[in-house]
């Protein structure tokens, strides 16, 4: 087992009490994976259907792979503007 | 190059500075400013937070890919952190040799950017509670 | 009511100023300047010329008629006399609560200006010669 | 026969080489008769086949009855903005 880490923002960050979060899969792993693993977790059930995740600072897909390397977050619908 | 997340307050007037030129015979702006009210509710201000590296990464592509699309210069900022009634949230700067091109990248971009970058908005109301918005739900606000 | 047509130079943010408020969360600003060239011909400069009194009427006409199909608040002026190469001839300010009236709005304003308001524009080139611009011909330019 | 004054701009200005016009006319008469008497006169011809008229600050059309107190204009095409 590896562990990822993942950051959260806005209400994300809310639901889950903290602005960066722990999981441990085994490496290399997918988008979702981790998914499975964060709704799995307090705070975690609360999450929609629909999630936007970004590794590297760009969009990913539920079949990305991930490693410990990678930078990884969890994104609440966009508000800006 | 200028980045695209402000701190302080935005001055729409230096973002139109950045764009323009000679041959260029049109400039839109686009200010979006922070309203009174939202879905009936009174509100007193709020708070945009952002994931600053990728929004800024997003943000400069969503800029390339408008000048891809029309032959145009563009300047864009957007606020983070508290504001209050009033105050300037995003400024989208365009020109053009000609109006056409101006107002269509303009009004692109600006939904280019609501839609791609990583920003959200903590809305402060004047009956003291606060919520996230989420422009994609009618119900997802969640009151403090 | 602030006139329509202005014989000195056109500050764009004196004009975006007389619009927006705590109820409106968009402003779009246009600015028309003069380019360097024209038809493929290098532009010195141009002089405008109105009739005076018909202009600042359908001016009037088209701002109540914008005001009726879209609940905006308009600020429009025009230059007239004489411009060199990046003067501001013309600034179209609209704001409305949501963006997308305010882009519609702001662009139909502008192109029914153009077409409407008996505004007369005469180039100077850069070879020396001059011409009234006519925008509905090709051809009926004349070289003075 | 009545004056009737017709104020002249931009480039139709140039072609009669003044900004104002007398036309004699019996009155009440037409746009339409005025535009034949212009371009009856020197410069006249050279006038385009569509021609745009105000009176009294407002487009006319070859029908709109004009009397000597009614202010008239030629408008070339329009070119602001």
């Amino acid at each position: 087992m590896n562990r990822f880490s993942v950051r959260l923002f806005a209400r994300y960050a809310e639901l889950f009490a903290t602005d960066q979060l722990d999981v441990e899969l085994p490496a290399p792993t997918t988008v979702g994976a981790m998914i499975s693993a964060l709704r799995a977790r307090p705070g975690g059930s609360a999450l929609p259907t629909t999630l936007l995740v970004a590794v590297n600072l760009r969009q990913a897909t539920e079949q990305t792979v991930i490693t410990p390397a990678d930078e990884i977050a969890l994104l609440p619908p966009m508000a800006g503007g | 190059m200028t980045s695209f997340l402000s701190g302080q307050t935005i001055d729409p007037q230096a973002v139109a500075a950045r764009v323009g030129g000679a041959d260029h015979g049109a400039v839109v702006l686009f200010v979006g400013t922070v309203r009174d009210r939202h879905n009936g509710r009174a509100v007193r201000g709020l708070t945009y937070s952002a994931y600053e590296p990728m929004a800024e990464l997003v943000a400069a592509h969503i800029v390339r890919d408008a000048c891809s699309q029309w032959p145009a210069l563009v300047a864009v900022e957007h606020r983070v952190g508290a504001l209050a009634v009033g105050d300037v949230a995003i400024v989208v700067a365009v020109s053009a040799e000609h109006r056409g091109a101006a107002f269509a990248a303009c009004e692109w971009l600006v939904d280019a950017i609501k839609a791609r970058v990583p920003i959200w908005k903590r809305e402060r109301y004047a009956d003291g509670q606060e919520a996230w918005v989420d422009p994609t739900s009618f119900s997802a606000e969640t009151p403090a």
